[in-house]
């Protein structure tokens, strides 16, 4: 199995339960290690090169933060390991974005799970990624937030990030232009693109029970 | 960045993770002085006198004290997956193992900084020079421990059974440096002149560096996946 | 790529090894019980010698393979090392059992005392424990990856803690013996008493090596069959 | 349901989870083992004989090997709020104390005897009657530690550091059941009558009532948000 | 605030992140106090009422779930708590219609997260209960699940169930028939039916920023 991106490409993986989207993502940003073959981020593979993981910004089915501490606290600690600079105005401009305000300042162990969300996609984002890879990440997220945050994927598609997204919500996420790829069984079974009508491609494509 | 740069910032963090809560810190403090009182009863007053029992006192609290605060080190990067986070950001593994290594000492350090006026209050040990040697001997077998705690918590965490697995594992680790302090400690509660210590300072001393080399270089092994 | 076929081979003759080792340890036994001469001082409780150090011998240096094989697998992350980590730990584990109910009923007679604060002692009861550490988390982790790894690690620390922990117990000791310290290093036995040892040890060995191999072979199938 | 049958289902439920990895009890008698070997380590052995010293040890290590096992129980229940289960079950609290009591008091019972004849083989103690006295005294003991600790750790484990927080508040409730077993052993290893004891066990007896009855009035209070 | 409920009926709250939702849905079910006011299911507070809480099948942010222990031995522990008889039977059967298979034998620390959420279901659902209680159960699920999740919605509101779900998946959960209620800083604002086109309800109802 091959899935090669390319800047400002969309990527879309979809599947069944237990298809091994979520592996596939591991696998790509270097949490997994492969068995054969290799994954490969701008030439280099990120589970030896910093410069490599420098340019992912991953977010899974966990939230990557610390219960304990604030959206704040938890963002500038993101910021400082990446070595960025102007940190404060860096956090503040990423809440301001995904609209976390009076929630900032609560530790995180206290927030709804839609807040939760938002604060780590802002974690994925804070040292702009030219990779995004992003495991369900409209989950729990209201209306205004979700509508919200593919804004935000299409500005970065704009700017040449590269985004590959593994959701199960695709109305939602069929007005991105893109490919979208059916995961089964642990490898990629039928590519298409979202320019394909979605009536359209769930029939090309019946979803079998795995 | 530099894996100096990378330690100090994922220490700063741990110890702000700390803060945010104080509880830990007050726990392991009570911890060790209930241990204190504990092993205080926990003979016939007939038979063992106070003094001789001081020093295994102090060094069985401080190494115990040690062991119940490292699964916390881990645990917090667990509770969430923030682990992920460490690893996929741009610094070497040797910066999470020195980040967490400072972090780690500087809270078992803390508490023994509280226990150690505590243990000459309760244990009535008069206040001379040799005390600094005991402190200097306390920090020197952390440094140590702490180290090889590090790599095991880093282990264990993510097995099941976290709390009870590192103990099992890093208990053998303690006996040389618990064995060579309390002898030491003993030997300079005892009045004799520091300079009789020097050996087993020099033992102390080849085992830090053994181990915290060791664990710089096995801590990579204990991350990938 | 080794194919089930082989692995049911390399356990039938790791059981094969097995067997004619035990049937050759029945005869040393035999002839230890029957044909060598009963000790002067100690009696027949002296016999547990045939039994008890070939087997603490055989523990320790199983060990010693764990770690030697963890450093390996490290550089090479060759699973086959893992796997015979694995096998060597169990069995030094199984031999290590033997060594410390054999001594204590040996000690029980000769020293009057099951057990001795004794440096040798010492280190062997804290390997075992370790290595009773180290099986425990072996079975606490499912990625096989993972355990590998985190065993390996476990596996060269207790290596290098060897030293210390003699280094330390021995100061410890000498510098306040005990008052009846007995050091259970080999007396030169006559001929023999060596003969019938060197026998034993010579089994215990061939045992070592029938054990890990249906070990190794039963660890490999079992990888096999979960990739 | 009964309140039997329903505390009957839990407990049976928690040893399922224990089986599933085997490695907790494996880990406390480790643990347990460890610490025998670290507290004879850590005594200068020409001032302190190892026979004098071998109550303390058998009953803190009895107690510190019992304090370990304890958070893993309410831990288990937090992991995925599985609690929130066992609360909307059609079962009273009473049934949730005395299922995690059980469990927990088995799980102690089981390293205890475990501990038992290994605290003979290491410290040399003669084979004697009143080693079943012994014995029926960590069991009474642990009877009534296991009860406070069933509800401190279904407090702290909320907490965050749970680790920490169970030791600190259980080992207030230690001193006294430890403190009579030492005192006790002492007599019966050094050949005292069993008759001699007796205050003692009414001692134990009391404070098991005591703390057991308490344990489930105040457990219901410790569930409730 | 008031949200009364009769057997087979359905309610959908909706409303932004934060705004009581799943708040509402713990009070209901008796794992919270309320300051004011009570929570009643058949007449009694299934604070301390057992029979009230047999009937409650409640699904929150968390799964529930031993990790350690496989979906079998979770739901055996969850039918034998509820006293039921044959539980091995009834345990197969609501694992067949949530379609886990093979995975019932795996330790859920291992299963996916759509698989986890199934299981999760399942084990709100083991003693058949008459009022069902569930926060964003559609999370994680694939399409052809989150099908069958729907159409035992449906199935159990037949038989008289009474279902209060809380979701943000607005269209896929508008063919059920029932009322929404838009909650919104802990409380109801708003209450319309799905037989309101959704188009129109969230016309009616622009949902704000908070
Ligand atoms: C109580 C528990 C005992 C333990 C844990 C123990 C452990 C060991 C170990 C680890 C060795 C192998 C040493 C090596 O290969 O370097 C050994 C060898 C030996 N042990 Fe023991 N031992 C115990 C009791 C005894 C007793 C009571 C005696 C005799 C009075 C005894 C006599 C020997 C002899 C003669 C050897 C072989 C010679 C040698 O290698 O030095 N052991 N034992
Ligand atoms: N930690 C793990 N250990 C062992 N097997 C795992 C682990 N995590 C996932 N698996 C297995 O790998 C396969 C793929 O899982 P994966 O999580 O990639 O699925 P997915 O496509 O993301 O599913 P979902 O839509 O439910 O999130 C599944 O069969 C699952 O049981
Ligand atoms: N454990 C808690 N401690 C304190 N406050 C909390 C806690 N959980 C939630 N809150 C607060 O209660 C309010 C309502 O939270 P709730 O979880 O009910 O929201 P929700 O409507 O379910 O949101 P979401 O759609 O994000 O799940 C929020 O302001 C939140 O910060
Ligand atoms: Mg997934
Ligand atoms: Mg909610």
């Amino acid at each position: 199995m091959t899935l090669s991106v390319k800047p400002g490409e969309f990527h879309l993986l979809v599947g069944p339960n237990g298809s091994g989207k979520s592996t596939i993502a591991r696998l790509g940003v270097g949490l997994l290690r492969p068995h054969r073959g290799t994954a490969r981020v701008a030439g280099a593979d990120p589970r030896s090169s910093e410069s490599a993981r420098r340019l992912i910004g991953y977010l899974g089915h966990e939230s990557q933060l610390y219960a304990d501490l604030t959206p704040v606290e938890n963002l500038e600690f993101a910021a400082r390991l990446h070595g960025l600079a102007q940190i404060d105005a860096t956090v503040a401009a990423i809440l301001d974005r995904l609209e976390v305000a009076a929630e900032r300042t609560i530790a995180v162990r206290r927030l709804s799970r839609g807040y939760v969300q938002r604060v780590a996609i802002c974690r994925s984002l804070i040292h702009r990624p030219s990779l995004l890879v992003w495991d369900e990440p409209l989950t729990g997220l209201d209306q205004a937030s979700l509508d919200r945050v593919i804004g935000l994927v299409e500005a970065v598609l704009a700017e040449g990030v590269a985004v590959v997204l593994v959701s199960h919500d695709l109305p939602e996420l069929w007005r991105l232009a893109g490919r979208v790829h059916v995961v089964e069984q642990g490898t990629i079974r039928f590519s298409a693109t979202t320019a394909t009508p979605l009536a359209e491609f769930r029939r090309q494509y019946a979803e079998p029970a795995r | 960045m530099t894996t100096l740069r990378g330690a100090l910032v994922i220490a700063a963090k741990d110890l702000r993770v700390e803060l945010a809560s104080r509880a830990a810190l007050t726990s392991a403090v009570t911890f060790a002085i209930m241990v204190l009182v504990i092993f205080n009863f926990a003979r016939d007053p007939g038979e063992v006198s106070l003094a001789v029992l001081a020093p295994s006192v102090l060094w069985v609290t401080s190494a115990f004290a040690g062991v119940v605060t490292l699964n916390r080190s881990f645990a917090m990067e667990q509770e969430h997956g923030a682990m992920e986070g460490l690893l996929l950001a741009p610094v070497g593994r040797s910066a999470i193992y020195f980040g967490k290594y400072l972090a780690n000492l500087a809270f078992v350090l803390t508490v023994n900084a509280v226990l150690l006026p505590l243990f000459v209050l309760f244990f009535n040990v008069a206040l001379t020079g040799s005390l600094a040697w005991v402190a200097g001997l306390l920090v020197l077998a952390a440094a140590g421990y702490v180290a090889i705690g590090t790599v095991l918590a880093a282990m264990t965490v993510r097995t099941r059974f976290a709390e009870l697995m590192l103990p099992v594992l890093l208990l053998a680790f303690l006996v040389p440096p618990v064995l060579v302090g309390v002898q030491a400690t003993t030997r300079l509660l005892g009045g004799r002149p520091a300079g009789e210590i020097l050996g087993w300072i020099r033992f102390l001393a080849i085992y830090d560096i053994v181990f915290i080399t060791l664990g710089w270089l096995l801590f990579p092994a204990t991350m990938d996946e | 790529m080794t194919t089930t076929n082989e692995h049911a081979s390399l356990i039938r003759r790791g059981l094969w090894i097995t067997a004619l080792a035990l049937v050759a340890l029945g005869g040393v036994f035999a002839e230890a019980l029957l044909r060598a001469p009963v000790e002067r001082w100690q009696g027949p409780a002296q016999k547990i010698l045939y039994v008890h150090a070939p087997a603490a011998t055989m523990s320790l240096m199983a060990f010693l393979l764990v770690g030697l094989a963890s450093a390996g697998y490290l550089f090479l992350k060759d699973r086959r090392l893992d796997t015979f980590a694995e096998a060597s730990a169990e069995v030094g584990l199984a031999f290590g059992a033997v060594m410390l109910t054999t001594g204590p009923l040996w000690a029980r007679p000769v020293w009057g005392t099951w057990w001795q604060w004794e440096p040798r002692l010492t280190l062997t009861l804290l390997l075992v424990l370790l290595f009773v550490g180290y099986r425990t988390m072996r079975t606490a982790i499912d990625d096989p990856d993972d355990r590998a790894r985190f065993s390996a690690v476990v596996g060269i620390m207790a290596l290098v803690l060897v030293p210390f922990v003699h280094l330390s117990v021995y100061l410890f000791r000498t510098i306040h013996p005990q008052p009846v310290i007995f050091k259970p290093s080999a007396p030169s036995l006559p001929w023999e008493m060596l003969r019938v040892f060197i026998m034993s040890m010579a089994a215990y060995f061939a045992v070592y090596v029938g054990f890990v191999t249906t070990r190794y072979g039963i660890g490999r199938r079992a990888a096999a069959e979960a990739s």
